[in-house]
């Protein structure tokens, strides 16, 4: 395997960019934020999506999607991010999706993955319990009851919770909070007695929200593969969650670079252009070689995914640490280049500053990751 | 008892007698604070009727001469003021930018007559200022600046725009810098004037920020009139009150590095835990906020080291220059450290549960202390130049 | 207090400044090296500087010092780091004579300090036994034996080894390795039998070794203070060798801050002065205002030993931990900013660089006292 | 099996019967792999007698054709020969600015006649070359080089001082930048000549470094001699083989910042040892380790990346320029991290203990690399110029 796109993922990508430029753009995520729009994206993108194959982009073709891996995903997401656009494409696709391919029986792929790949069943994973991603830290217990189980707890920062169609909601079937095993994985439709959504107003204009579940009652058939025995597939899956993150970030990243630069070679001050200045010449220039960096441990963790093997998650904290990094990086920069005007909720550099720091929260930010890398690397 | 002794033991009752309890709370935000002004914002009816009381002793700006409306004080009488002040968690009774900025200016530059007329309505709350400098093609350049005053006689007709003017909308006067003349060097020509706002001819449109308020606007003068009595030192002459100004401004934005409002720390700890050996658990965040901590600490002694040299005659070059840099990157890594300790619920936009949003806004709004005022890159090549000596190119 | 100097510490300082320009310069240094010389610094040139009362600067007027105190003492370190100035007054004075007035008894105080004030005694701690600064994992034994101690070991990266007269031993009297109770400090002449000097040669030129304890039978009278009561004292005094410390860094990197300055306006290349490079001009302007914050912090720091009071231990390994990430910075920066010519042996500027890193080291780098701030800081 | 099945085991076969074990030994410093020329520094033995093995084989420089004493070996041959080496630990058995530097430039801009004449010898360990490449006053700014070559015609008289050669002590030959020309601009007028150092206009003063070594010169020419023969490409177009050279040169400096020749993390765990969490004792190293890991690790994926663009025709402008400042850059932190986990031992100048101060002088050393071959603050200006289209002040 090279490190390089063949024909048809660059196409992909050209497919991709030219779809979102039009119908799914920065602009359009201005008009959704402004219209108070509930859901946080567009239902007919989301539909043009699913019929140019996106939904089921990296589901195996068996279970009635494209097959083109993860590496395919990663290039439509590097566009989403360069777009700001919205759509359950990350809450559904890339994480539900993955999960239940990761976890669930055969015959839960069989039902699950095609209705995901035809676009007829929105889902998200509601995971994270406090401020801050921390899996092991699950408190949220399911305790058997009757022919099944009965879930009490709440859930934050669940994406897309207002329109999806059922949560994934991992709870813990026995231990001690901090530890890592033992934990299960339920499929909840939105409507279960019980299961109460409650909206919430994020920076960068997604729809997200709390599940507070009081007394769920579930059969057995609602859980997601084997009881206590969802930790391995849960760590790859949110390993597989971040990379596409991370592809994201890159598509933002790249972007909001670029259109400073732009804005570097239009501003003038001091009868100069911005850009002439020797100092800020430097900044971009070390912005550029951050951001080549970022797409080559995108790139290797993208095409990981696809060759299976050990050590993904190694590449998966790499490529999520380093793309919050310069994420973080040039969102700032992108905004101080801008100067006054980047201030500004008129103009749309600030936009990418505010989802660069909610898809770095995503499933642990550069303080998580890198700790984990180290710890990953044995020190 | 020493005088000071006995002026705190006054003071004290005074505070004690004269503050309303409902002025002894804590603010969240500095928008909060009363601005006073013809039409004021009163976001409690007790506002008022404590600026009133505090202005009587000249005790909204303690330290201006009496005769202009202030308290008198010496600096270690105004230490001991806001000491009292803190013990009881008093509010400030007003704040503005006639207290803040044009106050020192016209002490500085203005004439008697100048003094009298404006001086009085700022400390007692009466008239609101607002400062017209920034223009859309004169931002880091200011002096590039293109609002035109032309000679009318008793009055100067302004014609033009300017940009980032804080509160513009709820301000009753202006004071702007203007071209009087275009025919020399970019740094001649301007003149400081002040005049009503209160004319047709002038309109204004808040800004909105990223943060989603709106502190800022865009001020447009279509044949605005100022006269010439409110000409503030010499026609062409007003780059020199404008530096000086400028100077003030990085001074106070600067300082919003210092003190830091509330433990970082604790919060970390909270959000993350310890480990094992007492550590924080998420050690990479661990070092950050060791680092911002470290910084921090080193930048407060350095205001107190350059506070304390100017009084003895020793001075640093340019220290406004580099409080304004530092002080700047510094706050803006405070909220990064913020965001990152809070995590979503730093993210939150609005609503209860996000006390409305107030980190992420908090955050937000950091992004431009490093722009307004002189831009950090403004800074440092004022380092360079002014304290380095580094040649031009 | 009041974070200025007043006249006489102005006065000291200048003239400090004049006479290691005069008599301890970078050129006396290098001179010094060329020669081997094996001792590490100058003897006359020490002379000189007890005959302007150095040796005692910071000794109280009880025990014959001048009682100036630290803020004093660090006033002369700042312009030693400037010259990169060898002289006993580091391991005798700053240390040495520091650790005798914190732990000695009034007796070994009147012996002790008087005679370093004098000129007539030369004294080293003999404290760190791995790579790194660790006194908590202080192995080296002393186990009582007749009317006595004995102590077997060794220690590594003795300044002076080869010129004091005295060692001042760090042991165990009790104890695990790793805890930092039950520490005690012998006083051990030179010539005692057991002990063995090994010269080392360092990159700064300085003479430092190792020390080896065979065997080495002490009687009561060396020890210093009580028996397993150091721990305190120690750490005390470790704090203001730190402090001392930075204060050399900052003498230095405000040197090497100044001379890069100076090549900067006089260098040439595409027809222009290489100190008109914005981007040169910006990274020398973060510099000073680095330097500034590493002036205040240093200061407050001195003046803080004097003052006495509690907190000096975080105010200590915040300032050493500023200087060394400082000098670090203004250190590396001095070399790249001269190009070629600052690679070179003959140009003065490596020196900087190659001092730096030996006092960055001494009694804990930038990594240590980073960690050790957190720790007071209580997470 | 397949053809490169085959050569594998014969390559395998033949290294074992061919390379002397103590050729097979790991060598601590760059500075010991043999270099050949007419006075070669013999470090032990075996080396020429291992180097003239090889080189019969055409193997010192396996992927030249044959004709001029190369290999002839495709690029996935080569790759196989060098795993066959690693196998074994084979040291290379010569190595010199012949074979990395002027043999592609020849191999590019010679003349049939000059490749003939000089890249057998390069193969063969014969003749030892250095670059004449900079000057005091021609660093950054090369093009601005002053050494002059005045026509005499069937040779160049040349008079001059180039600084930083490598090695001109050592050597036998020089590739050297002269003007030939100095009415047009700086970029015209230089040329590319090849001269025999053995003479007596020509003297060499080694440059001793802060790592206490001397890998560079001062090179004088008084009046020396470089016959026309020895002209590569035109005279007065020699800054396009400079430019292509000094690309090359980059490349080379830049791989210092990739693949690490020795553990950092177990070094630091050895030094510092684990928490009770299982962490490295000093938490604020191990960021410091982590963060240098994952730079290092996404540098190795840049530079697969764009050779793998490369051979699919996708191309990265000015690739080397930033694998140059990235990877010198690396490099030096690299060394500072390794000062860092080995303190008092890093710190050792002479003597046994210290191995002869190999980790002190690789640090002090290090420092270079952001300078040689053109500076971290050229690379800048390049990245910025040419990929980012900054424009010019």
């Amino acid at each position: 395997m090279t490190l390089v796109l063949n024909e048809e993922q660059l196409m992909l990508k050209d497919s991709a960019a030219g779809f979102l430029a039009q119908k799914a753009s920065v602009s359009h995520l201005r008009a959704l934020r402004d219209s108070n729009s509930s859901s946080g994206f567009d239902p007919a993108v989301w539909r043009a999506m699913v019929d140019m194959g996106w939904a089921g982009i990296a589901i195996p073709e068996a279970f009635g999607g494209l097959g083109y891996g993860y590496t395919g995903l990663g290039l439509v997401l590097e566009q989403i991010g360069r777009h700001l656009s919205s759509s359950p494409l990350e809450a559904t696709v890339l994480v539900a999706a993955t999960l239940i391919n990761e976890l669930g029986t055969e015959a839960q792929k069989e039902q699950w993955l095609s209705a995901i790949a035809a676009g007829n069943c929105q889902m998200t994973l509601a995971l994270q319990e406090g401020k801050h991603h921390a899996p092991e830290r699950t408190a949220l217990m399911a305790v058997p009851k009757g022919a099944g189980y009965r879930l009490n707890g709440s859930k934050q920062f669940v994406l897309d919770a207002s329109t999806a169609q059922y949560f994934l909601v991992v709870a813990r079937s026995a231990g001690e909070v901090g530890e890592g095993d033992a934990l299960s994985v339920f499929i909840v439709p939105a409507d279960t007695k019980g299961l109460r959504i409650e909206a919430r107003s994020m920076v960068d204009s997604r729809a997200a929200g709390v599940l507070h579940l009081d007394a769920v009652q579930l059969g057995v058939e609602a859980l997601l593969g084997e009881a206590g025995q969802a930790r391995q597939a849960l760590e790859r899956s949110l390993d597989i969650a971040n990379i596409g993150l991370a592809a994201q970030l890159l598509g933002l990243s790249l972007e909001a670079f670029e259109r400073s630069l732009t804005y570097l070679k239009e501003r003038k001050q001091f009868g100069q252009l911005i850009g002439s200045f020797q100092a800020l010449q430097h900044r971009a220039a070390k912005m550029f070689a951050e951001l080549e960096l970022a797409r080559s441990i995108v790139l290797q963790a993208l095409q990981a995914i696809d060759q299976g093997g050990d050590g993904l998650s190694l590449l998966a904290s790499a490529a999520k640490a380093k793309l919050c990094e310069v994420a973080e990086l040039v969102s700032n920069e992108a905004v101080q280049m801008h100067g006054g005007i980047g201030m500004t909720d008129e103009h749309d550099i600030g936009l990418f500053l505010k989802r660069a720091r909610v898809l770095q929260h995503s499933f642990g930010d550069y303080n998580y990751h890198l700790n984990r890398f180290a710890q990953l690397k044995g020190y | 008892m020493s005088k000071l002794e006995q002026f705190r033991d006054e003071t004290r009752a005074w505070l004690e007698a004269n503050c309303p309890q409902s002025m002894r709370v804590t603010l969240h935000s500095f928008e909060d604070i009363y601005s006073g002004g013809r039409n004021p914002e009163i976001k409690h009816p007790d506002q008022k009727l404590w600026c009133d009381r505090m202005a009587e002793r000249g005790w909204t700006v303690p330290h201006w001469p009496k005769e202009y409306g202030g308290g008198g004080l010496s600096g270690e009488e105004v230490k001991v003021l806001r000491q009292e002040m803190a013990r009881i968690n008093a509010q400030p009774p007003l704040e503005s930018f006639g207290i803040s900025m044009l106050g020192p200016a016209l002490l500085k530059f203005g004439s008697e007559a100048q003094k009298q007329e404006h001086l009085p309505p700022i400390a007692r709350g009466e008239i609101r200022w607002c400062q017209g400098y920034s223009e859309p093609n004169a931002g880091s350049d200011l002096a590039s600046l293109q609002t035109r005053a032309v000679d009318k006689g008793d009055y100067y007709l302004i014609n033009g725009q300017k940009i980032w003017t804080s509160y513009a909308d709820k301000s009753d006067w202006i004071f702007c810098l203007v071209r009087t003349d275009s025919s020399g060097s970019k740094h001649e020509g301007i003149s400081f004037v002040l005049f009503d706002m209160d004319a047709p001819e002038i309109t204004t449109r808040p800004i909105k920020l990223i943060s989603g308020n709106s502190p800022f606007c865009e001020t447009f003068f279509d044949n605005a009139k100022a006269y010439k009595r409110n000409l503030i030192g010499e026609e062409g002459k007003g780059w020199t009150i404008a530096k000086y100004l400028l100077t003030h401004e990085r001074e106070m934005i600067s300082s919003f590095g210092a003190a830091p409002r509330e433990s970082l720390a604790e919060a970390a700890i909270e959000a993350f835990g310890s480990d094992a050996s007492g550590r924080l658990a998420n050690g990479v965040l661990r070092q950050s906020l060791a680092q911002y901590q470290l910084d921090a600490m080193a930048f407060s002694a350095t205001m107190a080291r350059v506070r304390d040299e100017a009084k003895a005659g020793q001075g640093l070059g340019a220290a406004s220059s580099i409080f304004k840099y530092y002080g700047t990157e510094l706050n803006k890594r405070r909220n990064e450290l913020n965001v990152a300790l809070n995590g979503e619920a730093a993210l939150g936009w609005e609503g209860e549960a996000y006390e409305g949003g107030r980190l992420c806004r908090d955050w937000l709004r950091s992004k431009g202390n490093s722009i307004e005022g002189g831009t950090s890159e403004i800074q440092l090549n004022i380092i360079s130049k002014r304290v380095l000596g580094l040649p031009d190119a």
